[in-house]
């Protein structure tokens, strides 16, 4: 039975990749309330200008789980200006596509890694 | 794989004798029954008027208060459009709970353009109406009390004898919506007092497609589908017979075994509920703990998203819903479609977890194993959602939420 | 005895075909479209939006363009209303025909009390609409032109693409009732400019209980049924769904096979109708000679009175109509109830006579043995009833009317 | 099949008795109207104050065609204030019942015996 879902998400959501944490990560992003039904912290370890390592943990639906795990997916081995540059979009188009009430999640995906990014300058500034 | 049917709120399995009833309806009687002056008409009159008097016979009603709709949520706008159209003479004031469906909530938004008032009803942590609170909203423009019989998210039945009998006191209308009740828990108009009822052939092993209205003989009520004088002027539009007569078969068997399914699933619903209680924490049980439908388990879990939990637990065979159906609609334009449940921030639940919110509904066709296989899967389900929560990582670190 | 079914303007009987495609959505697959969150729910979503594409094809409209309803009347009421609400702002004039069906003229009544203003366009005597009227009947506060495709009382199929041509033009939208012809005649709602079409399941050997308003892209309209978040806003309540699979069944054989059906039918009313004119004097057929709906045949014959030639017909096994069902409804209240038929009326047919029409509608199934059984029996039933009326015996003494 | 009409509404309607014309009848009375979908003619023959025969012509529905039997049957052999005395309820009772929008064709067959009485009253007043 095909559900609300594509198959890439549903594989996303059922074997989520890279969750968990990163003890000492070089930046962390928290996006999301659960008040409104999602929350996703990012945490990247960063080598050399290139994310060599990212998990997440999630409260959410499938879409906010599978664009978690995708987003992690994507950005590994990425420089910080090719991680800086993804979009929404991307991970909404990697994910085969999200229902039109669940754009917010893939949103949610772009803005935690640049949150992530953030702080990842604001601790490597000084 | 399993295949576990927990949403009986949502719609309901037909019955294999209620298809079997409806059958000739489709091949062999097709006649529309405002053509009766000819056989094919004629049957199909003939069948709608034994409908008629099965889903009368169902609540007490004569089978001239009832009108059939194409469902429930007709039989809604019917009922609170069709009230405030006929009674504005009177008034422009209309009384509801704050737990009512969508479908009697939205019924009331085009009135607001007409300068027609509505008080909303608090109700209590277990979802309740109390009734003196109905007494004391009453003025003397109220037109209309709709209070529901029970409620789809958290089972809670309510209090509608004593409403309609303070409705009948003060002279109100008094509509319930029984869409969830009735065919499950016995439900006399008389003994209510309601000068109108919602009922929905769906949710009680009838087909989609027929719901009814019962009006009280002698209730003024403006028809909200205008056209031929089909059910005696309130409802135009050639009859959907098969699924008239549908619900008249499905009346009489619910009329005949209901007494018999309910016993069986409040004992399922104890046993659905001991297990979760014993085996996942953090669960809070939502709804009263015996007014309300049988089999029907509510609740919600500290630290999981509710359409996670729906889509693990379809991935294992097991089907439920989480908050109303429409809650967790994923057919909306853009995420404002996706509403928080108003009857759980109704009831107290904090806003920041009612998404995690669970409505197994149990049918006469459930069983114990399966109750036993459900309880067998949810606890690994909400664990593994609580592996990945981020909320729960740092309520594990603090030791508190 | 026979069993001919010339009644198909008041339902048509179900296509097998149809009907084994609805059947897995009764006992298998029962689920609720908004709860597509399991495999249940996610069975009944798929099922409804494949038959809306289905629908949509039939009309050369895009999926998205398909709202269903529980039929007809439902769509004419949401298409009126749904437009006036909507355009209010605009102005409150809409312009019709006067032959139109109960469900658009009477979703009318209550706009009357809202300052809505309504224009009956005449018809001339084969009950067709000028389009130049309507040109000329507009106004800077016109928001809607509402003319049928095809009428199911004289099958006198409307000059619908001229009218959306000009009501294009002058930027008015253009509501059609197209339940009488859609799945007999082509219906392309591009060209016909159409932005807003009424489709009625039962009335293409689809089933009762599903009907659709086709609603242009981007076209405003208010909800008529309020409550959950079904069909994109338009129109709330849980979708039957085994009639909206039905529909689309019906749609995608129409689609396919109604040109044969059009050329069978057309050559049997040819018949029917030479049979007639050949063996019965003092008939008088209706409606356009050529534009029409093929296989229907209507007619008055003088001295004899409809009901009657019905009841006679039936006991010979053959089912026809006289004027339009509600006219010859025996359930009303009172005599009030039993209307003249307007449309015989608006294309001149004297009121002392029209009392007397049959409507002979054909279907696919219908062959020529059973015109020629018609045949058979028409002429002696229409002489009993002149032997006994006092109105042909006055004639005959008289020679003249 | 039940149809919209009782048997007895049926069996008029099928076999109406007393279809015809009365030469010379002692009272003719005329109700109803075509345009109106009925139209009922009765004749009588009356001697020694009791009606001996009736007959009847009626144009309309199946309940104007079987009141108008049922009301011949019925004014058979009654003096002429026992047929005054008749009501539509006698003629619609005697037919089991008409549909409520049917009423209106008992009705009719009351007032036709009137009219026909009083037209024998007027021919006979001298
Ligand atoms: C209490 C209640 N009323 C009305 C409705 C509307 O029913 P339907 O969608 O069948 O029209 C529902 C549906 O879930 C309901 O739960
Ligand atoms: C032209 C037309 N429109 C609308 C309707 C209403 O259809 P329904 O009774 O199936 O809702 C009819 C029914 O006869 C019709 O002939």
């Amino acid at each position: 039975m095909a559900g609300p879902y594509s198959e890439k998400v549903m594989d996303h959501f059922m074997n989520p990749r890279n969750v968990g944490e990163i003890e000492n990560a070089d930046g962390v992003g928290e996006v999301g309330n659960p008040a409104c039904g999602d929350m996703m912290r990012l945490y990247l370890k960063v080598d050399g200008g290139k994310i060599v390592d990212a998990k997440f943990r999630t409260f959410g639906c499938g879409a906010a789980i599978a664009s978690s795990s995708m987003l992690t997916e994507m950005i590994k081995g990425k420089t910080i200006e090719e991680a800086r540059a993804i979009t929404n979009r991307h991970v909404a188009d990697a994910l085969d596509g999200l229902p039109p009430v669940k754009i917010h999640c893939s949103v949610m995906a772009e803005e935690a890694v640049k949150s992530a990014l953030e702080d990842y300058a604001r601790k490597h500034a000084g | 794989m399993a295949h576990i049917f927990f949403d009986h709120i949502s719609t309901t399995p037909l019955d294999p004798r209620v298809y079997e009833a409806m059958k000739p309806y489709f091949l062999e009687w097709y006649g529309n029954p405002s053509s009766h002056i000819h056989d094919q008409g004629q049957a199909a009159l003939v069948a709608v008027d034994a409908a008629r008097g099965a889903v009368a016979g169902l609540v007490n009603a004569d089978p001239r208060e009832i009108v059939f709709t194409s469902g429930a949520t007709e039989a809604n706008n019917l009922a609170i459009k069709g009230v405030a159209e006929a009674h504005a003479k009177k008034g422009r004031h209309i009384i509801v709970s704050e737990v009512e469906h969508f479908s009697v909530m939205n019924s009331l938004l085009p009135l607001g353009n007409r300068g027609y008032e509505v008080t909303r009803l608090k109700v209590d942590r277990d979802g309740k109406v109390d009734p003196e609170d109905v007494r004391s909203e009453i003025r003397a423009d109220t037109i209309l009390i709709s209070v529901m019989h029970a409620n789809s998210e958290i089972g809670t039945i309510e209090p509608v004898a004593e409403i309609g009998r303070i409705a009948r006191e003060r002279e109100v209308l008094f509509h319930t919506d029984a869409t969830a009740s009735a065919g499950h828990v016995p439900l006399d108009v008389r003994e209510t007092g309601a000068d109108l009822v919602t009922l929905s052939g769906h949710n009680f092993y009838g087909p989609k497609g027929a719901g009814a209205l019962f009006v009280r003989d002698g209730v003024a009520l403006a028809s909200q589908l205008d056209g031929g004088f089909q059910e005696r002027g309130f409802r135009a539009g050639t009859e959907n017979v098969p699924a008239v007569v549908g619900m008249g078969a499905a009346a009489g068997i619910a009329k005949a075994e209901m007494d018999g399914w309910g016993d069986r699933l409040r004992g399922l619903g104890k046993r659905l509920r001991d297990g979760i209680e014993a085996t996942v924490s953090h669960v809070h049980f939502t709804g009263h703990a015996t007014d309300r439908l049988p089999g029907h388990v509510s609740f919600w879990v500290e630290f999981a998203e509710g359409e996670s939990l729906l889509l693990f637990l379809n991935l294992r065979g097991v089907m439920a819903a989480s908050g109303s159906a429409c809650s967790s609609n994923l057919r909306g334009h853009d995420e404002e479609d996706l509403v928080a449940s108003p009857v759980l921030r109704a009831i107290g639940v904090p806003s920041d977890v009612c998404t995690g919110s669970i409505t197994f509904s149990m049918g006469k066709g459930n069983t114990g194993e399966e109750v036993d296989e459900v309880l067998g899967v949810l606890p690994g389900i909400v664990r593994r959602l609580w592996d990945m929560s981020p909320t729960y990582l740092d309520y594990q670190k603090r030791g508190t939420r």
